[in-house]
């Protein structure tokens, strides 16, 4: 079997990859994309811990988070498309409307 | 969603022959439409100019390859009014069984294609397959079977055989029955009802302002039928009904098709019946001066022919007014607020013909 | 009830076969004098790499080949019946026959036609259009088709005749199943055409409505059941219900009955039949999604449909109509010995291609229904019911009454 | 073969945030989480990964698709003007 820090410098790596797409993408569906890798490092970690611990219990919150994780990429998208409808874009940078 | 414009043609399956529908979509939904036609044009007015009056008929016929006796009839009609001659008794009879037969036909062409639009094939094969019957009685009559060339000037080409009433009496028994089968298929269908009720609407006094004529006319509500409003030929003397519905839209006028079947049956038995013996066809006088019009119930609608001559063995000046072209001028309307599926629906229950359009 | 056509299982039987192969392979390079070569031959990881290489072989030519090919033929031979002609009938030349000079005889009935037709797009051109996006243009066709052989491995066509044995059948097969979408979209996009964008747009749409009916009625399914293997759901269904005239499949347990519907349904609409086939309604979009493509991709694409067909009845047979279990009356029994009549595999595979012609038969005999009214179907009237369904399991299940 | 998907799955990853056009993103996207469910077996959670294959795999990407081929301007311009020509 394989040492569990393997599954963390795994999951941390892809932690970082989502964060470095939502801190430099501009495209808010990218962004969406990049939320969906840092969400799935996350229950990575779930997973592995559940089956190292020889506990089922951390395979059911990644169950969770994997529902979690598709209602809000289709509540994400929705809004964007309606930002779309509004403002004609969905560069995240030109959506200003939060800051006047 | 960005609008943008979507080329149906000139191919495409939609199409039925060779034209151009443009469509600007936003998603699904059109926003407009812009008809191009002029791929198929063959300049018929304009050859008629240097051919006898007799052998412009070759070339009506292939005006519309689906329905070639009704136009080559229309123009014998308006030639026969610029000669000043009446044709023996029989020979009208024959006429109009040919034609209604040729309707029959022409009809069944257009369920055929339209089945084949709103994705029911099967319908494609089932209505072929009656259609041959119908060209089969064509060729008796005629010795030809899709450009017939049976009317003259002055008549008819040649008389039916002794047996063709009986012929005709059994293929017709057979399509009734097919008949009542294709409507459980089309109109009694729940599907077929979900894409063409309320598909389509064209209101009764903008179809009389776009000059839409026939079926799709008569599905608007409008109670204009030639064989009826100007008698031609002896269609006041036979009994039968025009059909008309009120719905305006794509199963109104398919219903009208389905009733005009019926009764082009009615009225194919009926002349047979009263059909009298005699001379079919009379020699025309070889030249002819002045000017004539003669407008026809085509299958599609109003087919118009003006001739004009200076007393040549040859038309001055042929013209020729075909139905679906200006029906095609109010599909944009029709279409305007539908979906892109909707689309076959509406161009299938106009029932097209590009031969005619682009003459 | 009836067993099964082969004794061990498909892998074990290829196990022996594996064993009689590399044992004549050893004789030979003992004959050659190399006995190192020969005993790393029978040595344990080959064998079983061997084996599991045969079985996958097997299991992929007897999917992809003979049912693919034989499920196209039902299909075009029955509409062909339908629409009153009489289809292919193209047979292969036949030495002795009377017709041979002509060049062809009926032999086969057309059966070989299919193969022909692949002939031909295997010799076309694969044109991939110069604005294409070349890399998605590509990779779309083999998710499809490696989504739909995927099915394939845990797919039970009786006790023994299966390649693995997954406790989450069931799900695999969904799984499986639902990738496909997302290659289509990909194919819509990828050829930079309206037609194929518009048909990918809607085929999305359609799949992501139709997908949630028709893992519900599944819910139902394994709610009732109990378990998610294939082989247990089968078993579930084979004691008999009513004395022993009517066997206890999930159809006739009342929760089931409208499950088994909207399943129909769904799996209609989720294979692209007539009533829902527009994502390639061939009048208004050509031919949709697979416009672009030519060549044996689009033989590909054209062919996988109907093993997805396939595959979508037999899940459809195993969930609801019991698998591989025969009627009761097909066995008899010699001193209270049942002796089976017919093979295990027989009952699944005439259920399933009764599934695949009704399917065919639906779809030959109604008209297209237009894209909106599709969804209009799929979340307004199939979603409410699926999910009426699994309440119905439910109390059926709490009250102890299945 | 934990390395094999974790290369696979990294290399995905970075293809994903990198990637020009969004279309692609999405199937970068596709291919990392797949590989992830990969893992999850190793992990001897065949429930999970199975469910991530059937929701993740199967219904985000379509969906981030479907935002993506409704939220872009760009080749239904660029068509429309080349045919106007």
């Amino acid at each position: 079997m394989i040492p569990p820090q393997y599954e963390l410098i795994l999951s941390a790596l892809l932690f970082c990859i989502g964060l470095y797409g939502i801190l430099t993408r501009r495209n808010a569906i990218i962004v969406l994309m990049s939320v969906e890798i840092i969400l799935n490092a996350a229950i990575l970690n779930l997973v592995a811990f559940a089956s190292y611990a020889n506990d089922p219990s951390g395979q059911v919150f990644a169950l969770l988070a994997i529902a979690i994780a598709a209602g809000e990429a289709a509540i994400g998208l929705a809004i964007f498309l309606n930002v779309y409808v509004t403002h004609g874009t969905i560069e995240l940078d030109k959506i200003k409307i939060l800051r006047w | 969603m960005a609008e943008f414009w979507v080329n149906m043609g000139p191919q495409h399956p939609m199409t039925h022959g060779l034209w151009n529908l443009r469509i600007k979509v936003d998603g699904e939904t059109i926003v407009d439409a812009e008809p191009i036609i002029g791929y198929l044009h063959r300049g018929v007015e304009k050859i008629s100019e240097v051919r006898e009056f007799q052998k412009v008929i070759v070339l009506t016929d292939r005006l519309c390859y689906v329905s070639s006796i009704t136009w080559s009839h229309a123009y014998c009609l308006a030639v026969e009014e610029l000669m000043g001659i009446e044709i023996p008794e029989r020979g009208k009879y024959l006429r109009v069984i040919s034609l209604e037969i040729q309707r029959i036909a022409s009809h069944l062409m257009w369920l055929a294609a339209f089945g084949a639009d709103i994705g029911l094939l099967t319908m494609l094969l089932y209505a072929l397959r009656e259609r041959e019957l119908f060209l089969d009685l064509i060729e008796i009559m005629a010795g030809l079977r899709l450009n017939s060339n049976y009317t003259r000037v002055g008549g008819v080409r040649n008389d039916v055989p002794a047996d063709f009433e009986k012929s005709c009496q059994r293929v017709i028994a057979h399509f009734l029955k097919k008949l009542d089968e294709y409507e459980d298929m089309m109109e009694n269908s729940k599907t077929f009802l979900m894409r063409t009720q309320g598909i389509g609407k064209l209101s009764k006094e903008d179809a009389i302002n776009w000059g839409v004529t026939g079926p799709n006319l008569r599905g608007s509500g409008a109670d204009v039928d030639l064989r009826r409003t100007i008698p031609y030929e002896v269609y006041d003397q036979i009994d039968w009904e025009p059909a008309i519905e009120k719905d305006c839209d794509c199963y109104a006028r398919s219903i009208v098709r389905m009733r005009e079947m019926r009764e082009s049956c009615k009225i194919v038995l009926d002349a047979l019946k009263k059909m009298p013996p005699g001379p079919y066809r009379m020699k025309p006088p070889r030249r002819a001066e002045g000017e004539a019009f003669r407008a026809t119930e085509d299958s599609r609608g109003e087919a118009l022919f003006y001739v004009a001559a200076d007393g040549d063995d040859r038309p001055y000046r042929v013209k020729i007014r075909s139905p679906i072209f200006c029906t095609l001028a109010a599909v944009p309307q029709m279409m305007r607020g539908h979906k892109v599926a909707d689309v076959v629906s509406i161009m299938g229950s106009i029932d097209i013909c590009v031969g005619e359009i682009d003459k | 009830m009836s067993g099964s056509l082969l004794t061990p299982n498909l892998v074990g039987l290829c196990r022996s076969l594996t064993e009689i192969l590399l044992g004549i392979v050893k004789a030979i390079f003992d004959a050659l004098s190399l006995p190192g070569l020969g005993s790393w031959f029978m040595s344990p990881g080959v064998v079983v790499f061997f084996t599991y290489l045969i079985a996958t072989l097997v299991m992929v030519m007897w999917a992809a080949l003979v049912n693919l090919l034989s499920v196209m033929w039902v299909e075009r031979k029955l509409y062909s019946r339908i629409q009153d002609r009489r289809g292919i009938m193209l047979g292969v030349p036949w030495p002795w026959s009377k017709k041979y000079k002509r060049g062809m005889t009926n032999l086969g009935w057309g059966f070989l036609q299919n193969i022909a037709d692949g002939v031909k797009l295997l010799q076309k051109e694969n044109i991939t259009p110069a604005s294409a996006d070349k890399l998605l243009f590509h990779a779309a066709p083999a998710i499809i088709v490696s989504s739909t052989i995927m099915v394939f491995a845990v797919f039970p066509f009786s006790e023994n005749f299966y390649y693995t044995k997954v406790a989450l059948g069931v799900l695999f097969v969904l799984a499986a199943l639902s990738l496909g979408p997302f290659a289509i979209i990909l194919a819509g996009y990828s050829s930079n055409n309206k037609y194929t964008l518009i048909g990918g747009l809607r085929a999305a749409a359609m799949m992501l409505s139709y997908e949630i009916p028709l893992i519900l009625c599944v819910v139902a399914v394994v709610l009732l059941s109990g378990t998610l293997d294939p082989f247990q759901m089968v078993a579930v269904q084979e004691r008999p219900l009513l004395g022993t005239i009517v066997p206890s499949w999930n159809v006739f347990s009342p929760p089931q009955m409208l499950g088994f519907v909207i399943f129909f349904i769904a799996l209609v609409a989720e294979l692209e039949r007539i009533p829902f086939d527009i994502p390639e309604a061939d009048a208004e979009l050509v031919e949709g999604w697979t416009t672009e493509y030519g060549g044996m991709r689009f033989g590909f694409l054209f062919g996988f449909k109907w093993l997805r067909a396939f595959a979508g009845a037999g899940l459809l047979v195993i969930l609801y109509l019991g698998g591989w279990n025969g009627p009761v009356f097909a066995t008899f029994s010699v001193l209270g010995y049942p002796i089976p009549i017919l093979p295990q595999e027989f009952w699944f595979l005439l259920k399933t291609y009764l599934v695949v012609m009704v399917i065919i038969w639906i779809s030959w005999s109604i008209p297209r229904v237009r894209a909106d009214q599709v969804l209009k179907i799929g979340w307004n009237r199939l979603i409410p019911l699926a999910l009426l369904t699994i309440l119905g399991a439910a109390v059926f299940k709490t009250m102890g009454w299945f | 073969m934990f390395l094999v998907f974790s290369a696979v799955e990294i290399v995905g990853a970075i293809l994903t945030v990198t990637s020009k056009k969004l279309v692609r993103a999405a199937f970068w996207l596709l291919i990392t989480l797949i590989t992830i469910s990969g893992i999850y077996i190793l992990l001897r959670a065949e429930f999970v990964a199975l469910i991530q294959i059937l929701v993740y795999a199967g219904a985000v990407p379509v969906l981030l698709l479907f935002g993506i081929m409704l939220t872009r301007k760009k080749m239904l311009e660029e068509s429309e003007t080349s045919e106007a020509k």
